[in-house]
């Protein structure tokens, strides 16, 4: 076996957005508006203590996000997303309603009370529900695969998730994707790269330049992107998620990126030098994305304007349903942990 | 011919290989070479898509194995020994233990444990894991003491929907041997009465069934009859059958292979005061390893673990009040 | 001035910082930022070289501080939530815990523990572990109810030589007040009487406790004088003042915030029964939150956990017997 | 911080012999002669059903694991071995009684029968005494960094731990070792990648081509050596010993070699196939050790010969020390887990 290749794209250019497309560029900006105006409605309602629990946004990944869930086909590849994944899960096909429910305490959202928000998620329909352990998903994923695999269902498929920069000091990620190795799986991995794990920045985390670097450790595929610009996104995710549908095993895709809010709500993020804002690292994805398309003809800013307004309209409707909704009530409950009677 | 314990248990899993497709096996050298205990022995070569070595990543397993099991498979992961699931602890209870609930996906999952005290076997080889993971929501905890039970129990627990840990013993692997595997007797859930008896109960589970009863058989020729209760599953636990065994004997002796802190004596001991307090002549009793790491040398760990003449001892204490 | 509950585990710190050199604080965000819960804020700034972010590797944090700990220091690492322990649990039970019986080196590691639920935490930040830690050998678990105990515990725990899982609730953080932190008390492995009384005996630690002298208040209307024992640490388990309590009362109801199966109030009660069966006037009962994850919504949790109308009712069963 | 280089050093040559000298040469193969008999000792003793508990030797491991005890400074540096790693154990000081009293059950050895063979140490000695769980030694020995840097006592101290290619799918290992990058410790990981982990073959357990392709993923230095050249090892070693103990952070050595025994002595090894034995990398170190010294005119024959006598006679003596000691009292045992009266 020779070592996997691992190309760097940290600049895009217009002739690799035209290997993306004008559909899927206007379709990922959407999502990542609708995103990005779902998670400002949410911190809004966090500010007005409306919000049960607690409020984690992917203010400033959406490009990078967005693009995985735009990319992955809904109908059969399995999307685990983290906690700043909001618009690879639009665009992989949940429901606002999904989101507004968790975070405001609906008893009729997916996890029905019982876990909330960013855990959120609908195995069946392929999109684990995360837990809290960082890392823990991605051989939860493998197997997904595997199970296809001897299914002989795998062809085609493909597996993806997230993590964080912090996230890859975790045993349960190396342990994970090395398996997913070891049985050249189809999963594609992205490594956001936002400098921080809650404060604690990428010098106390790891050691290496670019945590690329470990792609080759793994015996993977690897690539490491500009996530500010979202052809860089689109291009280089595609390249991940084609080398992994056509069986090159499994794909790592690094984004270099800052995350544009605190850790959660509740954190004001001070910590974040000015200086890093104010870097390249720091153009907002959202922002950027809009001149991107408009440059390249293939959106014009009314029609941007245009695409606000309504995720606005479908953000205010999902928020105004789950808002009359109850919540869970304690003398329904079964307190059942087990699925079979008689097991607990 | 006989049947070992660990044959009944290579034998259940080529049962289920061969009845049901949806089976497979994952762990460190279960492949070609059969695994640490030969429990997997000659099945890869009749399923090499369906029996798969590991990496040394016990957290990988059972993450792999979880995502497999909500994808429509019903894996059994053979850790080598139970004492290197501590590695893959996170995934067992916060992922597989809390899977149902969370999303209404039950979690069709079987963790085989190899158990229990050999001599030799030191801290790190010879852990009971029952208490930990009964501990925990979500899961089912089995302990089988026969030839019998180990290949029937573990044919319940892998067609069970729900994450099962499955508790077998070391001790009993080679040594423990049966005519025949013989007809699935009671169901998962249900305790088995291994020794009936009148003076007082015993109640146990695993390699300590046998230790009762060979105290217990060493106390009938004073003219006492020990009952002895094999819980089967301590996870669920049949207090049913337990109170019932009270009832008849007043005397209780939760008898235990694992750390004397909590867990299954502890449990057990609970919820029978908590349910049959009028039912009990004497104080119930508990005995369970000591409270130190299980030590290497064999006189140390023959004096670590219940004893028939500890058993004994306690037994008598427990009669004599 | 007021000190809270988290405001007394930061001092402890930092007057540890102060008095020893050998004393050192690792764990996530713990540097400049001062910790999720700022239990650690300011002190990177007084000590620089030992006050240490660490990456999210609580199996090497452990690890870490195992190693640091064998070679003359006295480290502290706090877990993020209680609940991510379970990633070190190895590092933790097989080799801080095995350590001192294995080589005779004893182990001068403590591991902050922030544990219990608040509402909307959910299941994987509201876990109690001290049910885990106390089943295996070689580790101290306390578990602190009050501001001063949090205090006096913490520095009673780092000083001492053997590993320490130092359980601290995150619901007493910011809501416990006290004027002052005060003189030490009770020592490490004392219990105490939180709330004296006469016709039943709440056992029990940590927040609980909080909620066993609300239920005793609301019962006290009634003419009810409800004893309540703060544990402060459960293992040791302080038998006596518990056995001393209850042959004061002759009713024991064992509280506590972790899952039903196994853990503290098993072993209160067992141990109880064990050796003071006859004080008893009624079976010993036991509330434990109920065995499912810890839901995320916040009527689902109050109903989870036990509350002081929950405690009231199971104190009426035990009273009416 | 700029990437760390990589050599490969495959091969070994008179020049590097130069720069390692006589003496080093000669007393790493005495011990590795030592170790050698010792095992062949221990292993006719299990066969013998003398020994208590399991034993797993280091056959074919004698040069890597020996270099290493000989490069280290046993009045200050670490060494935490694993199983295969009698060689270095001697190498760096551990008595051979210590060995023969822990396999024969005798209650002086240093677990005093508590726990057993391999899993001795002397952790007051700097030699940790592992635990079974394997990769969990490597945080371990970070800390024993940290604690001396702390106390102003690392300058010059290197802490050394030894894994297989197995162990390299811990979490364990990748925390610990990411950590020990983080703080840019004097760490000295040797990794034996023997290509077995039990009967578990490399391509099940990685998918990388070398492990060396993991040290960069980590931001440290890294070095792969034919593991069956006495001189290749002494060379490689030293270079990451002198690299760690200058500063340089954490230095990985990756050793090619073959395990020439069962994985413990109740395995007969026989999934290893005859082509893999008569390969290059299944080369007797210590019989190629001894033809290294004598081309280089470094001992004779007759030399070589004599310190083999020699070694013989010390196991002898050790074995006969230990069969004759009583193993542990039950009774006098006081059951202790926590060094503090009372807190048990
Ligand atoms: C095993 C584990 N330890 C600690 C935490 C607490 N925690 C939650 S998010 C976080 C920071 C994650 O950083 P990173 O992976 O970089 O993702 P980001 O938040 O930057 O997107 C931490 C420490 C956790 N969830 N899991
Ligand atoms: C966490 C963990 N899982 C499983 C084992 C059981 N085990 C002991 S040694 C071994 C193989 C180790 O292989 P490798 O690391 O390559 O070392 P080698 O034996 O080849 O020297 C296994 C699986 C263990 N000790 N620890
Ligand atoms: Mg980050
Ligand atoms: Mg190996």
């Amino acid at each position: 076996m020779s070592a996997p290749q691992i190309p760097v794209i940290l600049s895009s250019s217009p002739s690799s957005a035209a290997t993306i497309g004008r559909d899927l560029m206007r379709r990922t900006l959407r999502m990542m508006i609708l995103s990005r105006t779902l998670e400002s409605k949410l911190a809004s309602l966090y500010k007005a203590g409306k919000i049960v629990g607690g409020v984690y946004l992917g203010t400033g990944q959406e490009a990078f996000s967005g693009s995985l869930g735009c990319l992955l086909d809904q109908d059969r590849d399995i999307f685990a997303p983290l906690i700043r994944d909001q618009a690879g899960r639009t665009a992989f096909g949940e429901e606002l309603i999904d989101a507004t429910r968790t975070h405001l305490g609906s008893a009729q959202g997916p996890m029905r009370g019982r876990d909330g928000n960013i855990h959120r998620g609908r195995p069946s329909e392929r999109r684990p529900a995360m837990i809290s352990h960082l890392g823990s998903a991605v051989s939860v994923v493998a197997g997904m695969l595997i199970a296809r695999r001897m299914q002989g269902s795998l062809t085609g498929v493909v597996g993806a998730t997230c993590v964080g920069d912090g996230a890859t000091s975790t045993g349960a990620f190396h342990e994970g994707l090395n398996l997913a190795a070891v049985e050249k799986l189809p999963l594609v991995i992205l490594v956001a790269d936002n400098q921080f794990a809650y404060s604690t920045p990428r010098e106390r985390q790891f050691a290496c330049n670019s945590l690329l670097d470990r792609a080759a450790g793994y015996g993977v595929g690897g690539i490491e992107i500009d996530a500010t610009s979202l052809v860089s996104c689109l291009t280089g995710i595609q390249t991940a998620v084609n080398a992994a549908r056509s069986g090159n095993g499994p794909q790592m895709v690094v984004g270099r990126l800052l995350r544009l809010c605190g850790h959660g709500e509740h954190d004001d993020g001070s910590y974040v030098a000015p200086e890093l804002k104010n870097s390249l690292l720091g153009r907002d994805c959202v922002e950027n994305g809009k001149v991107e398309l408009i440059e390249l003809g293939y959106a014009t800013a009314a029609e941007i304007e245009s695409w606000q307004e309504e995720a606005s309209e479908q953000v205010q409707e999902a928020v105004a349903i789950a808002q009359k909704e109850n919540g869970p009530d304690p003398y329904c409950e079964d307190w059942r942990a087990v699925s079979t009677p008689g097991m607990q | 011919m006989s049947v070992t314990y660990i044959d009944a248990i290579r034998q259940a899993q080529l049962d289920l290989l061969r009845e049901r497709e949806d089976v497979f096996l994952y762990g460190q050298d279960i492949g070609a070479f059969g695994g640490a205990f030969k429990a997997t022995k000659g099945l890869q070569e009749e399923f090499p898509e369906r029996v798969l070595d590991s990496p040394i990543s016990e957290d990988a397993m059972v993450g792999m194995a979880i995502g497999a099991a909500i994808s429509g498979m019903r894996p059994i992961v053979e850790m080598q020994f139970a004492d290197f699931s501590s590695v893959a602890f996170n995934q067992i209870v916060n992922q597989a233990g809390t899977h149902f609930y969370r999303t209404g996906i039950p979690v069709p999952l079987t963790v085989r444990m190899p158990c229990g005290g050999t001599p030799g076997s030191g801290p790190f080889h010879s852990q009971m894991v029952e208490a930990l993971y009964g501990h925990y929501p979500g899961l089912v905890v089995i302990a089988p003491a026969n030839v019998s039970d180990a290949y029937h129990l573990l044919k319940e627990a892998v067609l069970l929907d729900d994450p099962v840990i499955f508790c077998e013993h070391k001790f009993l692997y080679r040594w423990l041997k049966s005519d025949e595997i013989g007809e699935p007797g009671l169901s998962l859930g249900q305790a088995r009465i291994a020794r009936p008896g009148k003076h007082a109960t015993v109640v146990t589970y695993s390699a300590m069934v046998h230790e009762a009863v060979r105290a217990a058989d060493s106390l009938a020729s004073e003219g006492w009859e020990i009952e002895v209760v094999d819980l089967r599953s301590v996870k669920p636990l049949d207090l049913d059958t337990v109170i019932a065994s009270v009832a008849r004997t007043g005397r209780l002796l939760a008898l235990g292979e694992a750390f004397p802190w909590g867990g299954v004596t502890a449990e057990v001991v609970s919820r029978v005061v908590a349910e049959g307090f009028h039912l009990l002549d004497a104080p119930p009793l508990r005995l369970n390893a000591k409270d130190t790491p299980i030590p290497y040398h064999p006189d140390l760990w023959a004096s670590h673990r219940p004893t028939p003449e500890s058993i004994v001892e306690k037994l008598r204490e427990l009669l004599n009040f």
